[in-house]
């Protein structure tokens, strides 16, 4: 098994995992904490397929992606959590109920 | 790329509503209020400038600092661009008119919220970004900047309601782009490029492409919410205070939706088939009827508002089964697929429009009784008069009834939809435009009953009932340059290698 | 212009008397001043005028037959009209009743001078129609039943009038009324369409067996307008018969037969009916039914089609004029005997008796010159049974006489006043038995043709004092006075009636009436079930309400949405959704 | 169709812009509003007028403006269209005035005026419009701007008969819409007149066409009141006179019913129509409406509802006169269009003024009127006798040439149905002339006129009696040139020489 399949499968695992998380788990911070993992499965395919049509270097674009994907990534997270702790103080809530 | 005329109005377009974000970051509240309005209205000044640059010279192109892709970014305003940047310069413009007095009067303690102006403009950005991307990567970039941008925009009341619906949507959005971004590694794993003209000669079809196909499509779905996942909708845009439900509305969604567009016909022309167009207008579909169901039960007001959004983005998934050639059929005797997604667009516009006056209407409403209850709709024609002719203008558009913009939008949809011989979604776009009706005047038979009690409507400010009232009026007056409009879509050489070129290669019948 | 002063001058009358005070004052002299353009027309020949501009195209014309009728109507509408304005002096209604009256002569003459279908079928209607003010005028029930059942029967006759018209207007292809007959009798159709019209118009003569608002309606009405409606207006429906006719043309057996018989029934049916009546005016009416039989049956003779129109079309029209003049006189005369006292009550008698011996064809009358006419066609004809016909015609003098002796009887019994008085609606009452019996006898309202066809190259005179007609007349009208004195006088034959009929005014309208009244009621019953079952149907727009205003729906629909909105059903949609279009894109 | 011409275009401006002027004058502004009505109203006529005129002497109007590809804004005047247009300016004229009496002292009434001229607008442009589409979009126009005059009195029946008012025509807009575009997808733009379009792909597409027909035609049955979509207009009453007296007579039931005379003459063509089955079928669902509707106005104490089902039976003439081919009954259709406008008009404007000044509603409560309101009542009567078909009123002209026609056509069953229809009409109107007559008043009743006073106010009286001349008179002097029958005869000469 080439090592880049490897990778894209653990990739493909770790989103799958990630969006399994978002779905099914209940707990703000463990929703949040999916979509990282999903971001992080799709950096990692990102970064296997820099290893291309077997040239001697690495594709730079995709190592600039996930660097951008990353910053984008932390800042969605950070601010997902900043909302989490505001809705928890406001109303003590941890986890989603039926709103309107 | 080359041959194309450059113009620096591209990255105007993305760079001077930033720089104006940024600005406005220095101001005090209440005078960040004016930069802000006075950057809108200048950004919207802009897109017109661009929109008539286009129109006369054609599709124009920008590269930051002279970097030609792939290493630099390549911006490139054609006619569906200019179309869709056009009508946010129209309805953001309208929508921060409003937004200036209305944040005004809800807050004056704050000087009226005011981090939304270097929202909102970045948001803009964004938007106008989107539009001018042209390559995979930055799609999810700007699309990330506008989510997290309307996620903001959104919990800006602080209530805990709008917390809650903002961090649905935020997750909502994230996994929307992941699965998005997912699906462009693939694409770039297995061809090696992201610039969309470029990927849709080279894709291949194939297991990649396929999975791609699938991760892009479900994400872009889960951000435009098309159903089933149209969970995220309602909650955010009901609880954000009225300007923000306008522009979430109105334009936020939309961008979801020119990305799909953009690479069903551009890039996977190759992957896509017959079936699978039928799938994304079942869905469709179903989002027509159920949103508007939804809608119909409803009693609140801006629920009912946000439902009706469902529903009529589901019309816009209606248009994919249309484009797709059945197997046998080649292009050239499909006369139908210019009028479809010229009239897909269309309705984008007017959809635009309508919803944005109908939010900002209904935000009117609220303040000036204080709930959103339906009921609270009663005798309105009697108080509010200018109001209740925005309502009712605009639910007409909504509707689709002539001579509104809807109209044309949904005349030229049920026509693609009966001369492509896909009959079978018409009873739909019947049903929903009843449906439609049903609550729109649901909401004027309210409008025209007789008050339960004396006096229960508060003063507002005229300029937000103009304001509406002129946005409502647009989605008439829109029907003037449908014409112009459409010829200028048809005519132009759009999505690269042209729309019709690639309809004509046909997606199926070419293998 | 004197074609349209003869429809204009009655329907200014009318306006003149509702709206002006002065109109009600002097409503006898305008009303018989708007008579006056008729009665010249009537009596000198005018050339027909076409009025493009009158509703599709008018045509006003006339021919003998129609002038003859005409003359008597315009005689009759300015006696009547001269009539009433005494007659209803101090009625509240006075007003109202010339308003109706005008418009109801306006509409009898538009309808005898047209000679287009639609004018002819206009003026009738305004005929029928105003004449229902006529007969409601008094407001009593009896009156107002009877005008409702006019009106009905009116109504059920316009239906079929119209049927009528509208197929013989298609056959004929063309609007003139001249143009019928011969179509009727070409089409295949013809014998079918004439049947409609016959009861179409049949409503207005009176026939077997369309008559029964007869008897009602004209007894309703005041004294002069019961002389208008048995008198000329019932005369319309004959001339309505004649257009459709096509006399000379066709050899109808049965139609014919149907006619003649029909005619005899109602000759003799309605004469022998009238004796059970009290009121002199049913009497005169059931007289009236009799007196159309024999019209009915002369007009049978001619659909048989061996006698030549232009002979019994006038003849026909003579004897309308005869029975037309002599029974307004019976009907206006109802109200005198009350008024008239002395010696002005002898020349009352004598206008009565003349008048019924006119009707009934005694000697020295109008009546048995016009009689003679029909026994002249029934002698003359080949109808199977013409024989049969003549004797029963015969006949019928005497059930005549003895109907009109019982009338006179009737009369006879009522108070009269003191002195020497007679009311001021007497003089109009004498100008009519003037008139009436001067144009009986006069010979010039007919074709010479005719004259001489019947009283032969001696002329009319000879015909008067023919002895032998005269004493045949003179025995069989004694027999029947004979019969009434004789019953009258001795107790125990007198089966008279002599305050309550014996039986009903308008006979077996009371077994329909019955039989409708049990009929009715389910009927009405069920229909209104329909209604009510109609109305709780829900009509679409209803089932929708009901759905989308229940609680129930919204609960449902709110639960499906909540059902949506979680995490983990969007998650089982997106691998659905993930899984379909995986499959739909292999 | 290469000249252009405003003039059409400002036969539909000169109540458009009224309208809206009116939508933003304040409520007190009582002079201006009355000025502005009349003025529009006014000019409505003399600018149709003037262009009838010039179209006589052989002048084209012309009036486009491309929306979208296929998409055209046109306006062209032909006899049919102007005659439609000629019947609803006059009738909008007299209703304006009028209405102007009615709301004297109302609520609302620059809502109710405004809407009252877009409403107006709308039927105009219904009869100027050119194509399908155009039609479509006044058609679908002429639904939102009645709404608010149907709902106008705000109370909870008011309201809730709007609903069913919209459900119903929002409904067969829909239909329409979807039968418009199916046409347009079809058989490309259609104008008006150019039947040779489908006539050429009727062998090629049989089916669709038959289709599309149907659901034009169920469109169009919604407004024309043909059974089982008729609910909405015996609901829709609860509206004040004159606006019942503008839907029932002019507006709404006559844009469908004229919609299915443009369907059936200047779309398919008679031919086709005829040759397809298509008529018989509409025949069959007129002649049940005709029926039905009578027989449910018998049932009726509420004089407006009375009027109602009247309504329902009276439009179906026009559809059955269409259903059956041939000259005459197209004919009797096509002028009845104008006899039913002109007399049902008198009949509602009877009812609002009985309503208006004694207060009675009901048919039982009608006890005497006539004695107190003879105009009105006169007027009323010679428009009930019209309906029977009793001559010489304008009913009369119209049920002979329909009745005339049916024979000729060999369709006597339809002969049958008309007799039926007028005994049943004399069913149901006799009796109110008869209780308004010949009955006296059932209790006392004040009286406040005598002695030279109006019966009720100059505003009302003048109309009721001015449309129960008109509707005597047309029908009286039905022969003279420019007599609505005349007028009739001639557009129906040109489609049966075509």
């Amino acid at each position: 098994m080439e090592t880049y399949q490897i990778y894209s499968i653990t990739s493909g695992v770790l989103f799958v995992i990630g969006m399994g998380g978002v779905f099914l788990s209940k707990h703000f911070i463990k929703k949040i904490i999916a979509t990282i993992i999903m971001g992080s499965g799709v950096f990692l395919a990102f970064v296997s397929f820099a290893e291309r049509d077997a040239l001697s270097f690495a594709d730079p674009v995709p190592q600039a992606l996930v660097i951008t994907g990353i910053v984008v990534a932390v800042a969605s997270a950070a601010f997902a959590l900043a909302l989490a702790r505001r809705i928890y103080q406001l109303t003590g809530e941890e986890s989603f109920t039926i709103e309107k | 790329m080359t041959g194309l005329p450059t113009s620096p109005l591209p990255a105007l377009l993305v760079g001077f509503p930033i720089l104006l974000a940024i600005l406005t970051l220095f101001f005090r509240p209440g005078v960040k209020a004016l930069v802000g309005l006075a950057g809108c209205l200048l950004t919207a000044l802009l897109a017109f400038i661009a929109f008539v640059e286009v129109t006369q010279r054609g599709t124009v192109i920008h590269t930051p600092g002279g970097w030609d892709p792939p290493l630099g970014i390549l911006l490139r305003m054609d006619a569906l661009a200019a179309v869709f940047i056009g009508m946010t310069a129209l309805v953001g413009g309208f929508i921060s008119l409003y937004a200036w007095r209305y944040l005004r009067a809800q807050d004056p303690a704050t000087g009226g919220y005011p981090l939304f102006w270097p929202l909102w403009l970045f948001l803009w950005a964004g938007l106008n970004g989107l539009f001018l991307s042209n390559d995979l990567f930055n799609l999810f970039v700007t699309i990330e900047v506008i989510s997290i941008c309307a996620v903001a925009l959104a919990v800006l009341s602080g209530k805990a309601g709008a917390l809650k619906a903002g961090l649905r949507y935020l997750l909502a959005a994230i996994t929307g782009s992941m699965a998005y971004l997912f699906g462009v590694a693939l694409l770039y794993g297995s061809t090696g490029t992201l610039d969309l003209d470029h990927l849709g000669q080279v894709l291949e079809p194939g297991t990649t492409t396929t999975f791609a196909l699938l991760v892009v499509t479900l994400g872009l779905l889960i951000k435009m919410a098309g159903f089933p996942f149209h969970f995220w909708l309602p909650p955010a845009h009901s609880n954000a205070l009225a300007p923000v439900s306008a522009l979430l509305s109105a334009l936020v969604v939309k961008g979801a939706f020119y990305i799909l567009l953009r690479l069903w016909m551009e890039v996977f022309g190759v992957g896509i088939t017959y079936a699978a167009g039928q799938l994304i207008g079942l869905a469709g579909a179903i989002a027509v009827i159920w949103g508007s169901w939804q809608a119909f039960m409803q009693t609140s007001l801006k629920l009912l508002v946000a439902h009706s959004s469902v529903a009529q983005l589901g019309y816009l998934l209606m248009i994919f089964p249309l484009l797709i050639l059945p197997p046998g059929v080649t292009a050239d005797s499909a006369d139908w697929l210019s009028v479809t997604w010229t009239g897909g667009v269309y309705q984008v516009i007017s959809h635009a429009i309508a919803k944005a006056s109908f939010f900002l209407s209904a935000g009117i409403v609220i303040m000036a009784v204080g709930h959103d209850r339906i009921e609270s709709l009663r005798d309105l024609v009697g108080n509010m008069r200018i109001t209740s002719m925005a309502i009712g203008l605009a639910g007409v558009s909504l509707i689709g009834l002539p001579p509104s913009g809807g109209f044309v939008g949904k005349w030229m949809l049920l026509k693609g939809i009966l001369l492509s011989g896909q009959w079978w979604w018409a009873p739909v776009v019947v049903a929903g435009s009843l449906l439609t009706a049903g609550y729109v005047f649901m909401l004027l038979r309210l409008a025209f009953a007789p008050a339960r009690e004396k006096e229960p409507f508060r003063p507002v400010p005229k300029t937000l009932e103009v304001v509406a009232l002129l946005l409502a009026v647009s989605s008439f007056l829109i029907v003037f340059p449908a014409d112009y409009l459409i010829q200028f879509l048809e005519n132009s050489e759009i999505f690269g290698s042209g729309i019709e070129a690639v309809l004509k290669g046909g997606f199926y019948g070419n293998d | 212009m004197i074609w349209f002063l003869t429809i204009v001058l009655p329907l200014l009358a009318a306006f003149f008397a509702v709206f002006l005070p002065a109109g009600r004052r002097g409503s006898g002299f305008i009303l018989a001043g708007a008579a006056l353009p008729a009665l010249w027309l009537g009596l000198v020949e005018v050339s027909g005028v076409t009025a493009p501009w009158f509703l599709m195209e008018s045509h006003f014309s006339l021919d003998t037959p129609r002038r003859i009728i005409l003359l008597l109507t315009a005689i009759l509408w300015a006696t009547a009209g001269l009539f009433s304005g005494s007659y209803l002096k101090d009625d509240a209604r006075r007003g109202e009743f010339s308003f109706y009256f005008g418009l109801t002569m306006a509409g009898n003459f538009g309808l005898l001078i047209s000679a287009d279908v639609a004018s002819f079928y206009t003026f009738f209607a305004l005929m029928t129609f105003a004449s229902y003010g006529l007969v409601i005028h008094s407001r009593t029930p009896s009156a107002r039943r009877a005008a409702n059942i006019y009106l009905v029967m009116a109504i059920i006759g316009e239906l079929f009038l119209i049927t009528a018209l509208y197929l013989a207007v298609e056959s004929a292809g063309s609007m003139l009324l001249a143009d019928i007959p011969p179509a009727l009798a070409e089409s295949p159709d013809g014998p079918f369409i004439f049947l409609l019209g016959l009861i179409g118009f049949g409503v207005k003569v009176g026939a077997i067996p369309l008559y029964f608002w007869l008897p009602l309606a004209h007894p309703a009405a005041p004294a002069p307008a019961s002389a208008v409606l048995s008198g000329a207006m019932i005369k319309a429906g004959l001339v309505g018969w004649m257009h459709l006719a096509p006399v000379g043309l066709v050899e109808w057996t049965f139609l014919s037969l149907l006619m003649v018989s029909l005619g005899f029934t109602a000759v003799f049916g309605a004469a022998i009916y009238g004796l059970t009546q009290v009121d002199p005016k049913a009497n005169l009416a059931y007289s009236s039914i009799s007196q159309m039989g024999v019209m009915t049956v002369l007009l049978g003779i001619g659909l048989y089609g061996d006698i030549p129109p232009e002979l019994l079309l006038p003849a026909i029209a003579l004897y309308a004029f005869n029975h037309g003049t002599a029974k307004a006189l019976l009907f206006m005369g109802t109200a005198l005997p009350a008024k008239v006292g002395g010696a002005w009550r002898i020349l009352m008698w004598v206008g009565l008796g003349l008048g019924v011996l006119s009707i009934a064809g005694g000697p020295l009358t109008g009546g048995l010159w016009t009689k003679s006419l029909v026994k002249t066609f029934l002698g003359e004809t080949s109808l199977p049974g013409a024989q049969t016909f003549m004797l029963l015609l015969k006949l019928s003098a005497v059930t005549t006489a003895l109907l009109l002796s019982r009338f006179l009887h009737l009369l006879y019994r009522i108070k009269a006043p003191s002195g020497n008085v007679a009311p001021a609606f007497f003089l109009p009452w004498v100008l009519l038995l003037l008139a009436g019996g001067w144009w009986t006898m006069s010979p010039g309202l007919l074709p010479g043709e005719l004259l001489s066809h019947i009283s032969g190259a001696k002329g009319i005179m000879d015909f008067f004092m023919n002895l032998q007609k005269n004493w045949t007349a003179f025995w069989t009208i004694s027999i029947g006075v004979i019969i009434m004195a004789f019953t009258l006088k001795f107790t125990h034959l007198n089966v008279w009636p002599t305050k309550k009929p014996s039986l009903p005014p308008g006979d077996f309208i009371h077994l329909i009436l019955f039989a409708g009244a049990a009929v009715a009621k389910p009927l009405r019953k069920g229909i209104s079930l329909l209604e009510s079952g109609i109305q709780s149907i829900p009509g679409p727009e209803k089932i929708f309400y009901i759905i989308s205003d229940s609680k129930r729906t919204s609960r449902i629909s709110s639960a499906a949405e909540a059902l949506l909105r979680r995490w983990e059903f969007v998650g089982i949609g997106f691998f659905i959704f993930f899984l379909i279009l995986f499959l739909v894109l292999r | 169709m290469e000249t252009t011409s405003f003039l059409p275009l400002l036969i539909l401006i000169s109540s458009l812009v009224p309208g809206i002027m009116i939508l933003l004058l304040r409520e007190e502004q009582f002079a201006m509003r009355t000025f502005l009505n009349l003025f529009g109203a006014v000019a409505k006529v003399a600018l149709v007028g003037w262009v009838f005129a010039g179209y006589l002497s052989g002048e084209e109007y012309n009036f486009i403006f491309r929306l979208a590809p296929d998409l055209t804004f046109a306006l062209r005047l032909d006899a049919l269209g102007l005659f439609f247009a000629a019947l609803s300016s006059a009738l909008w004229l007299i209703t304006t005035l009028y209405a102007i009496g009615y709301l004297e002292g109302g609520l609302h009434r620059n809502r109710f005026f405004a809407f009252f001229s877009l409403c107006v607008t709308a039927s105009t442009g219904i009869a100027l419009s050119g194509n399908v589409i155009t039609f479509f979009i006044f058609y679908e126009f002429l639904t939102l701007s009645t709404y608010p005059l149907v709902v106008h009195k705000g109370t909870d029946e008011a309201v809730a008969a709007g609903r069913t008012y919209l459900w119903y025509t929002i409904g067969g807009g829909t239909i329409l819409f979807l039968g418009v575009v199916g046409l347009y997808a079809v058989a490309g733009p259609i104008y008006f007149g150019q039947t040779e379009i489908i006539a050429s792909l009727i062998s090629e597409y049989p089916t669709q066409l038959t289709i599309l027909f149907f659901l034009v035609l169920a469109g169009l049955g919604v407004k024309a009141a043909i059974f089982p979509l008729h609910g909405w207009l015996p609901v829709s009453m609860v509206a004040p006179a004159p606006v019942s007296a503008l839907l029932h007579a002019v507006a709404v039931v006559k844009a469908g019913a004229f919609g299915i005379v443009r369907l059936v003459y200047d779309v398919y063509g008679i031919g086709v129509a005829e040759e397809m089955n298509f008529l018989s079928v509409l025949a069959v669902f007129a002649a049940f409406t005709i029926i039905y509707g009578s027989v449910r106005a018998l049932y009726q104490n509420d004089f407006k509802k009375r009027l109602a089902y009247s309504t329902v039976s009276q439009i179906s003439y026009i559809a059955l006169g269409v259903a059956i081919p041939g000259a005459l009954t197209s004919t009797g259709a096509i002028v009845h269009l104008v006899h039913q406008g002109l007399m049902k008009i008198t009949m509602f404007f009877a009812a609002g003024n009985v309503a208006e000044t004694y207060g009675h509603k009901k048919i039982s409560e009608l006890n005497g009127i006539g004695r107190r309101m003879p105009l009105t009542m006169g007027a009323f009567t010679i428009a009930a006798f019209g309906m029977i078909g009793v001559p010489p009123v304008a009913g009369f002209i119209s049920k002979w040439y329909l009745g005339l026609g049916a024979v000729e056509a060999g369709s006597y069953w339809v002969v049958l149905v008309f007799l039926a229809s007028s005994a049943l009409n004399a069913a149901y109107f006799l009796p109110i002339v008869y209780r308004a007559w010949f009955c006296e008043p059932d209790h006392e009743v004040v009286e406040r006129l005598r002695s030279g006073r109006l019966e009720t106010q100059a505003l009302l009286l003048i109309p009721v009696v001015v449309t129960g001349i008109l509707s005597l008179t047309s029908g009286l002097f039905a022969a003279v040139t420019g007599s609505p029958l005349s007028i009739a005869r001639e557009i129906i000469e040109k489609f049966y020489l075509l």
